[in-house]
């Protein structure tokens, strides 16, 4: 009888199977690097903006309060996005005629309202309250990330359950006092834990893990 | 000295399973070591007529079993009551009665497997290129034919001695196989 | 956009900050729905939009859902990657934010929604300026916090993308301006005539300011004639107020103070004016707190079962015709020995009347005997009479001056009407909000003569079969969107306000006057001025306003009691003779009434009671008489009644009465829009102006078709299972724990018991309570924006309200006992359903809810197959409109849409549980008992549902859960529900029940 | 018939009838089987068979479309009774999907000869039966998209299946049964691949099976280890195959709902499944043996053993009816009682009375070995307990949930034409796989085939 496969055939058969086999693992541990990309989370991108909007300059420069503008955020679940209105009170006086703040004087004056791009978005059926949040500790820059640095606005976190749960199943990790909660710039203790063990009995912070805790 | 290199055995063709049998015996007594035999079908004792030990097949095979078992319960215990504890109706978070099934399904899938792939990566398979198929006659080896292989490595190989030896075993006829 | 209209609704806004709840918090969903109403182009026109309602047949949805191919191949994509990416999302804030809105809390707004002319009071709550649900208003008499499924119903109406949206002239888009001139030209010919072709039909008049600017407008032209109509008309209790009294009067009752009550053919509990209250007012007599407690009792006669006959301690089955014969029967043995004795009497058990008298006369003052609409003059008078001999005037009924700005008898009026214009006399007809094309007497035949008239206008909510044959059709502005005032049951008068500015810049009634008064008045003004020139004695007008407009009602604006005397010789004159051949009796149907809410998914797909069908009327007919008719349920059959035929699907009605025929109004709309038209058979085709309740003489023949029905229950008997546990008071006074079984007292489990600290959620029902009327089946549909299916869905058993209303019969199927079981998830600790889920998309929470969360499920319906209760429902198809902008408006943004392959069910309402321990959080405090307050328990008049915490052996569901009378549903199963029923009590008369038993 | 041949075979010829037809070597039954998958021209049959099996596939995947495109709701389902054909045919075709695995596996370690000529081509039936099986899990599904959600892998969402529910146990039994099957049936065709790699002609053919054999060249060790893996799988199939159809009965068992909540199911549910299985290997056997030839390989002793176990399993099932109905009499249970009246009286009371003809009274036929004799009685009674296990599982779903607890939600299910479709769709799929399979692959053990010579042969001589 005839060969019917030259020689390399054995090497050929043997590697094709033991590649496809690590193959296999490569594909998943690269699909997993793609998920946590900045293309897949979206996070750490800067979004375009109808007013380029400098958080940096308003919060770090100027020091407005996170409540100057998101002025429901202790008392509703939106924390408030700020009407054409606030920004001109100031900018009424200042910076009156500077180009890049026209399309805030045209809302103000044919009040046909600014259309932001959404940056911190959670999906319709997740029900997130900032005041409750607000209320036990937790800062917004713990979520947001450091606003204080963003000159245009970008998402710090996926915002994913995994990550949400992070927080609802050990938040002693994160909460910081009632006081520091607005402030952009504060620094974790070095005994975050004990710290956090202390407030969480001072405000009376539960381990939410209910499904219902967020969705309805 | 030469022509070891430049063949692979000597292969003796027989007619029935009990001479085959029966001329591994021999050869196997002679003291060739490094043989083998092909048949159609399993034949009771062949493989213990070429030297073949017993496989340790079974043995892989029980501990892929208990590998998959314990890493299957321990897969939903650490999903129920670690990963995410859940009150699910009122039921205990180790709810070790409701893991069985799945503990027992993954030990069958491993053991199952590992059995099938331990018995091809032991027998060197795939192996689509062999030096055996040069032989002419050897595609009847999977029909009703029973041949016998001494390789040129054996230590006590050589082409005229060997090549006698094995007529004296009345085979068909007796063949050199290219590497 | 939105700003636009904030700023147009604005005079209400910044009273009602005070109005402010401390409920709802925000999410994605509500500023989608922001931004999506205001960038989308339908918006503008809502024409073009897919069908809302989800109503149509299954065959036809599939044809529009080809998107759902994208989907499923989408979504199974992002499934691979292992997340959805989200599309990126618009943000729309306000230009100049109105101060009282903070984007994701809801306000809530006093006002009122009539029927048929007279109000109830209303909470509306408002989120962004939408509002997304209705509840009762604590301080409006009609209402003390509860509603109804027509008021419910009515967020609904308003987002209703079928509503007429521009003017029509003959056939053509006409506008506002051109209408107004056109109108002045065809007046100031009348002008000459002072008006003396000129007709203005309206429904029923209570509104003060409205009757004030009808007074100008008859001033002005003081021939013309002003005619108020309703197909659901009270003549009947106004004319027996006349023949009482020599006047019109509005009765008044005082359940509260009723032992006995007699019901001749009424339905007071959960139809008429006042039935929120009185259901009220009666639950509370029957509240059994142990076995000292007493009970009132009912006693009903009636053709048609109704919920308040399935209540009744006991009930006669008797024609509608013959019910005045008892009447006069009951009269006479009361000892209004001048009435005259039936010709014929009616089969009644010989030892009834004089029990019933007996026990009437136990309690002199405390007792009442009420004459039902459908019931003519004399039986009203006689209800008089004899309530006046048993001296419960001022005591359980009083009388005020109508509520109506003009009584009048409505039926004589609309045939002169017809006759008018059929003499040719009438040349300018204005129609506000009638529509007697369809709903007039068939023999007036308005569909012909309306176009006789030279000038038609019609001001309406839809485009219907009278507009069609008006010259102009101008949109009206709904309830909710536009300022009025009306008369509620006792005469309280509720300021009507405006939630949102009309979405289809629709006229309200007032609008539409003031044009007719060339006034250039807004309607808000018309309103104050009218209430500034009444009140002109108040100190402050701004600060009265403005507590008026937060209270909802107007400050003792309540109609004065009347000290009225019957006239002697009631019904001494010879009756009338019990009319020959099958009965025939016309009743409002009890979910789109006359028909004015056909277009209505929510209450098309509302069960009606005790016949729990949908989406169709029928003609009821009783198992005996139908057995003699050789008919069936779903059989067609031709009525032929005064000349007229119209084929209609038989009922068979188990307690109705024999040798009778119950057929409903409101449907066989052939304009009314995508969800009414042509639904059901309209009734009104046999309905003359001679009789338009209870006719004789009715002739019916099988068509050999088959009518196919959707009733949402097919079994009506309790099959030896004891879902609704059942005992007289005595039984119980002799055996008060009847109704708790071994399996409750000593329950087992193989389980581990689950310690709830905290906060453990709980719910009891009363059955004694339960009047079956559905406003809490509705309520929960609002709340919980839950979708509505089309009767062919229905029909195979995929309806998908969260709260059921079981209802079962027992005893002899002619005349057999009817009791309800709202039946909702019963949240059971030991969850059957959880179990199974292969994905854990439903389990417990920490305060013992059976969670069930939507984005998680894959649904394999398995938690449905194993849910005893069978409480759970699919989303077969994609059932939540997601195409129909002006319905996203509509939807509570705190509750997800759900989406197609999904299983849903009852939350205990956990979006309003988590707002209050959001603030309770907030405000570091415990919980308030009664703080959390479910929606089917909030809408339920009779106060049969209760809520709240069951670790706390204070709270109100605790004490409940306590009492003997206290069950499980299917306890035996020891699915631990947190759900329990309170065991239903009758307290029949003792000397009939005898006579019945031998 | 009272003239056929059949007829006149008396007891112990049939008992002492050859699993083998005389006159058979190792070239013989090699070349025999071997020219089925290699001669050249297709037979007509095979190609009208074909076609009509590829025409009813095109129909399931038109269902598919319409089920992924418009949502669940186009089949009859509704509440109470959500579960309907889709779980049905899950349960028929898995139970079909039994037989194979266990004719390979439990009579392999019984040392059943018989088993030689139809093990390979039951194995194959199961592997189809199971591929049929595994398409309704995921289809039933509302989001079918998301199915994958039944398995456990680190997600973003931090969750996990919950394993206490016995649709992801059927997860992972369906699918390990599946490898398994597989894998086992792969391991015993790698040497008939190489017998077919040396007898084939034409190059492709040759290369082929050439991969598909791995180079297979009979070596004596191989061949030992080969033994040895097939005695371990079939030592790990054989609890397999027990535990799938067990959990298979879980699904029901585990539910509360009156006529699933019973412990008589797991048994009962695996008697049910080697019935059915059996009466498919008939239905598939007695055609194929007449088209090819094969009354040498499958042999009247064959049928008649299979008509046993037939008539043995039909008992067993029977007996699980009837304590069904003694459970329910005995228990006293209000809902269990009303169960059994129902079925036998409900809407469903037909199907009910059908499937007690097809499952109990018709193999009762069984017992007389004239009938077992008889290749037409065999193949119609295996046909009619086909019909009957599918109305079993019928039964079992339908008339279960369509009447429980509480009577307000009691309802009635009526199929639609798309379960109808889906239902035809996959017996279709299966037979398609069927024809492929008779076509390219040997549809008997070759290797086995010779072993089987082989002890024939010493048999004779220890005769002599």
């Amino acid at each position: 009888m005839a060969q019917i496969f030259h020689h390399s055939t054995n090497t050929i058969a043997r590697v094709s199977i033991y590649g496809a086999v690590i193959l296999i693992g490569i594909l998943g541990y690269a699909a997993n690097v793609v998920n946590q990309t900045s293309y897949v989370t979206e996070v750490h991108n800067a979004l375009p903006q109808p007013v380029p909007f400098s958080h940096k300059h308003h919060v770090a420069e100027l020091g407005l309060d996170c409540r100057y503008c998101h002025t429901s955020v202790e008392v509703s679940s939106s924390a408030g996005m700020p009407p054409t209105q606030t920004c001109m009170t100031c900018h009424s006086q200042i910076w009156t005629n500077a180009q890049i703040l026209e399309p805030v004087r045209a809302s103000y004056r044919d009040s046909t309202p600014i259309s932001w791009t959404r940056v911190n978005a959670l999906p319709d059926f997740v029900y997130f309250n900032h005041s409750i949040h607000i209320a036990k500790g937790v800062g917004c820059t713990t979520c947001h990330g450091p606003v204080g640095e963003m000159n245009i606005t970008w998402r710090e976190n996926t915002l994913y359950m995994r990550w949400c749960l992070d927080c609802h199943m050990a938040p002693q990790k994160y909460l910081r006092p009632k006081s520091e909660v607005f402030n952009a710039f504060y620094k974790a203790p070095s005994d975050q834990e004990t710290l956090g063990n202390q407030l969480m009995i001072d405000y009376k912070v539960k381990k939410l893990t209910d499904c219902t805790t967020c969705h309805r | 000295m030469k022509q070891r290199e430049t063949i692979y055995g000597l292969m003796a063709e027989f007619a029935t399973p009990e001479q085959l049998l029966e001329a591994a015996h021999h050869t196997h007594e002679a003291g060739y070591r490094r043989i083998d035999a092909f048949a159609p079908f399993p034949i009771e004792g062949l493989a213990h007529a070429v030297g073949f030990k017993g496989s340790r097949l079974p043995l892989v095979v029980l501990i892929a079993g208990i590998l998959g078992g314990i890493s299957g319960f321990f897969l939903q215990y650490y999903a129920a009551v670690i990963g995410y504890p859940l009150n699910v109706g009122g039921r205990p978070l180790n709810s070790w009665p409701a893991f069985i099934p799945v503990t027992f399904e993954l030990t069958i899938l491993f053991a199952a497997a590992s059995a099938v792939f331990g018995m091809l990566a032991m027998n060197g398979l795939p192996t689509p290129y062999h030096p055996v198929f040069n032989v002419p006659r050897f595609a009847l080896a999977s029909r009703d034919r029973f041949f016998l292989c001494i390789k040129a490595r054996d230590p006590m190989f050589d082409l005229e001695i060997t090549k006698n030896f094995m007529l004296t075993l009345h085979p068909r006829e007796v063949t050199e196989i290219e590497p | 956009m939105d700003s636009d209209r904030n700023s147009a609704a604005q005079p209400d806004v910044d009273i009602s900050v005070l109005r402010e709840s401390a409920s709802a918090g925000g999410s994605p969903r509500h500023w989608r729905g922001l931004d999506e109403l205001a960038d989308t182009p339908e918006f503008q026109n809502f024409k073009e939009n897919e069908f809302p309602h989800g109503a149509t047949d299954t065959e036809s949805k599939l044809d529009r859902r080809e998107l759902m191919k994208v989907m499923a191949a989408s979504a199974a994509f992002a499934g691979l990657t292992g997340c959805t990416k989200l599309p990126t999302e618009k943000i729309v804030p306000y230009v100049k934010q109105p101060e009282q809105i903070v984007p994701g809390k809801a306000l809530f707004y006093a006002s009122a929604v009539t029927l048929s002319g007279v109000a109830t009071g209303v909470l509306v709550e408002s989120h962004m300026a939408r509002p997304t649900k209705i509840e009762g208003n604590p301080d409006h008499p009609g209402s003390l916090g509860a509603s109804d499924a027509f008021s419910q119903a009515s967020v609904l109406g308003l987002y209703d993308p079928d509503r007429s949206q521009a003017e029509i002239h003959d056939g053509r888009i006409g506008s506002w301006a051109e209408f107004q001139q056109e109108l002045s030209s065809a007046l100031g010919q009348e002008k000459g005539s002072g008006g003396g072709g000129v007709r203005l039909l309206t429904g029923t008049v209570t509104s003060p300011t409205l009757g004030d600017q009808i007074g100008t407008f008859l001033k002005a032209y003081p021939s013309a004639k002003w005619v108020q109509y309703e197909s659901v008309t009270r003549d009947n209790i106004r004319e027996g107020a006349k023949l009482a009294f020599g006047e019109y009067a509005n009765p008044v009752y005082h359940l509260d103070q009723a032992e006995v009550i007699v019901a001749l053919d009424s339905d007071l509990l959960t139809s008429g004016p006042g039935s929120l209250r009185y259901a009220r007012e009666f639950a509370r007599k029957r509240r059994v707190e142990d076995t000292g407690s007493k009970m009132n009792r009912l006693y009903s006669v009636e053709s048609t079962p109704t919920a308040t006959g399935g209540m009744a301690d006991h009930r006669l089955r008797l024609k509608a015709s013959e019910v005045e014969g008892f009447a006069r029967l009951l009269a006479r043995e009361i000892g209004l020995s001048a009435v005259m004795a039936p010709a014929a009497s009616p089969v009644i058990p010989s030892s009834w009347i004089p029990a019933l008298v007996r026990d009437l006369k136990k309690y002199p003052g405390a007792t009442l005997i009420v004459a039902g609409d459908q019931q003519p003059a004399i039986v009203h008078a006689l209800a008089h009479a004899m309530n006046q001999a048993l001296g419960n005037f001022g005591k359980t009924v009083h009388f005020t001056a109508p509520l109506e700005v003009a009584a009048d008898n409505q039926w004589s009026n609309i045939g002169q009407l017809a006759a008018d214009i059929r003499a040719g006399s009438v040349t300018t007809l204005l129609i506000v909000g009638s529509n007697p094309v369809y709903d007039a007497p068939a023999d007036l035949d308005f569909k012909t003569i309306i176009p006789k008239v030279a000038f038609s206008a019609r001001l309406g909510l839809y485009e219907d079969e009278t507009s069609a044959l008006c010259h102009w059709h101008v949109p009206a502005a709904h309830e909710l969107e536009s300022w009025g005032d009306a008369r509620g049951y006792d005469g309280t008068v509720s300021v009507i306000q405006p939630l949102i500015a009309p979405l289809y810049g629709g006229k309200s009634e007032l609008d539409f006057l003031a044009v007719l008064n060339g006034q250039a008045k807004s309607s808000h003004d018309i309103v104050q001025g009218y209430w500034q020139a009444q009140r002109t004695s108040v100190p402050r007008f701004d600060a009265f306003w403005e507590k008026t407009l937060r209270d909802g009602v107007v400050a003792d604006s309540a109609l004065p009691v009347k000290q009225l005397m019957v006239k002697a010789g009631i019904g001494s004159d010879a009756p009338a003779a019990t009319a020959q051949g099958l009965e025939i009796v016309f009743r409002p149907d009890r979910t789109i009434y006359d028909g004015r809410f056909a277009n209505n998914g929510w209450l098309q797909e509302l069960p009606k009671p005790l016949t729990l069908l949908t989406w169709d009327s029928v003609a009821m007919v009783s198992p005996k008489t139908s057995e003699r008719l050789g008919v069936k349920s779903e059989t067609a059959v031709e009525l032929k009644y005064m000349g007229r035929t119209i084929v209609a699907p038989v009922w068979v009605m188990p307690g109705h009465a024999d040798e009778s025929v119950t057929v409903f109004l409101g449907y066989g709309r052939t304009k009314a829009g995508r969800v009414g038209t042509s639904a059901g058979f309209d009734a009104g085709w046999i309905r003359p102006l001679a009789t338009p309740w209870i006719g004789a003489g009715l002739e019916v023949n099988k068509t050999g078709d088959k009518w196919a029905l959707a009733s949402t229950q097919t079994q009506s008997t309790m099959e030896g299972r004891e879902p609704i546990r059942i005992a007289t008071l005595d039984q119980y006074q002799k055996e008060p724990t009847f109704a708790q079984t071994d399996a409750q007292t000593n329950p087992l489990s193989l389980y581990p018991e689950v310690k709830y600290e905290g906060n453990a959620w709980g719910m009891a029902v009363d059955l004694n309570a339960c009047t079956g009327c559905g406003g809490c089946v509705v309520a929960c549909q609002a709340e919980n924006n839950i979708s509505v299916v089309g009767k062919k869905e229905v029909r195979i058993g995929r309806h998908m309200h969260w709260i059921r209303i079981d209802r079962y019969y027992e005893g002899g199927v002619d005349d057999p006992g009817t009791y309800h079981e709202p039946v909702m998830c019963q949240h059971c600790e030991d969850a059957p359903c959880e179990v199974v889920c292969p994905v854990a998309a439903t389990v417990h929470s920490d305060e013992g809810l059976n969670e069930m969360i939507y984005n998680r499920c894959v649904g394999t319906r398995y938690c449905s197959n194993n849910c005893p209760y069978k409480v759970r429902r699919f989303n077969f198809y994609l059932y939540s409109d997601w195409d129909t902008p002006s319905l996203f408006g509509m939807r509570n943004p705190n509750v997800s849409v759900r989406s197609r392959g999904v299983m849903e069910k009852c939350s205990y309402c956990v979006q309003r549980i988590n707002a209050v321990k959001i603030d309770a959080e907030k405000q570091d405090r415990p919980i308030k008992d009664g703080e959390i307050v479910t929606a089917c328990q909030q809408s339920c008049p009779s106060e049969a549902i209760v809520f709240g915490n069951i670790n706390d052996p204070d709270s109100a569901v605790s004490k409940l859960k306590a009492k003997n009378r206290n069950y499980k549903l299917l306890e035996e199963l020891n699915t631990r529900p947190r759900t329990s029923y309170l065991a239903k009590l009758r307290n029949p008369n003792p000397e009939i029940e005898k006579a019945a038993v031998v | 018939m009272a003239d056929s041949p059949t007829n006149k075979l008396a007891a112990e010829e049939i008992m002492n009838a050859p699993i083998l037809g005389p006159g058979h070597d190792f070239a013989s039954v090699t070349d025999k089987i071997s020219a089925i998958v290699l001669t050249k021209r297709t037979p007509l049959w095979w190609i009208v068979g074909f076609l009509i099996s590829f025409a009813l596939t095109s129909v399931l995947m038109v269902a598919v479309t319409v089920i992924l495109v418009y949502g669940v709701g186009v089949w009859g389902i509704q509440i109470p009774v959500g579960w309907g054909f889709a779980i049905i045919n899950f349960v028929w075709w898995i139970g079909i999907g039994h037989a194979g695995t266990l004719i390979s596996a439990i009579l392999l370690l019984l040392r059943q000869q018989w088993r030689t000529s139809i093990n390979r081509f039951a194995e194959a039936m199961t592997i189809f039966a199971v591929s049929c099986a595994g398409l309704f899990p995921l289809l039933h599904m509302g989001r079918p998209w998301l199915g994958y959600w039944l398995f456990p892998y680190p997600d973003t969402m931090k969750l996990w299946p919950n394993f206490r529910s016995p649709l992801v146990w059927d997860a992972f039994a369906v699918s390990t049964y599946a490898t398994v099957s597989l894998l086992f049936w792969f391991i015993g065709l790698i040497p008939d691949f190489a017998t077919l790699r040396d007898r084939a002609r034409n190059r492709p053919a040759k290369i082929i099976y050439g991969l598909l054999s791995m180079g297979w060249r009979g070596s004596a060790v191989h061949w030992e280890r080969h033994e040895t893996a097939s005695l371990l799988l079939a030592g790990l199939a054989t609890p397999l195959v027990l535990s799938v159809h067990t959990i298979v009965s879980f699904d029901f068992a585990f539910g509360i709902v009156p006529g699933w909540h019973a412990t008589i199911f797991p048994p009962y549910f695996v008697a049910g499944a080697i019935y059915a299985g059996f009466a498919m290997v008939l239905t598939l056997a007695i055609p194929i043996r007449r088209v090819f030839h094969l009354e040498d390989f499958i042999t009247i002793r064959h049928l008649d053993n299979m008509g046993k176990v037939l008539l043995a399993t039909g008992l067993i099932v029977g007996y699980g009816y009837m304590m069904e109905a003694f459970m329910a009499y005995y228990s006293g249970n209000v809902y269990e009682r009303f169960m059994i009246i129902n079925r036998m009286t409900g809407t469903y009371a037909p199907l009910y009375w059908m499937l007690i003809a097809c499952n109990i009274v018709t193999p009762q036929f069984l017992w007389f070995r004239k009938v077992r004799a008889k290749i037409g009685a065999l193949f119609t009674i295996a046909m009619v307990v086909n019909l009957g296990m599918w109305l079993e599982r019928f039964v079992i779903v339908v008339t279960s949930l369509h009447r429980d607890f509480l009577p307000s939600s009691w309802g009635t299910y009526i199929p639609t034409r798309w379960d109808f479709a889906t239902f035809f769709g996959t017996i279709g799929m299966f037979l398609l796989l069927v024809f492929l399979f008779i076509r390219y692959l040997p549809l008997i053990s070759i290797f086995e085939m010779r072993t089987l010579v082989a002890s024939e042969e010493e048999k004779k001589a220890a005769n002599v």
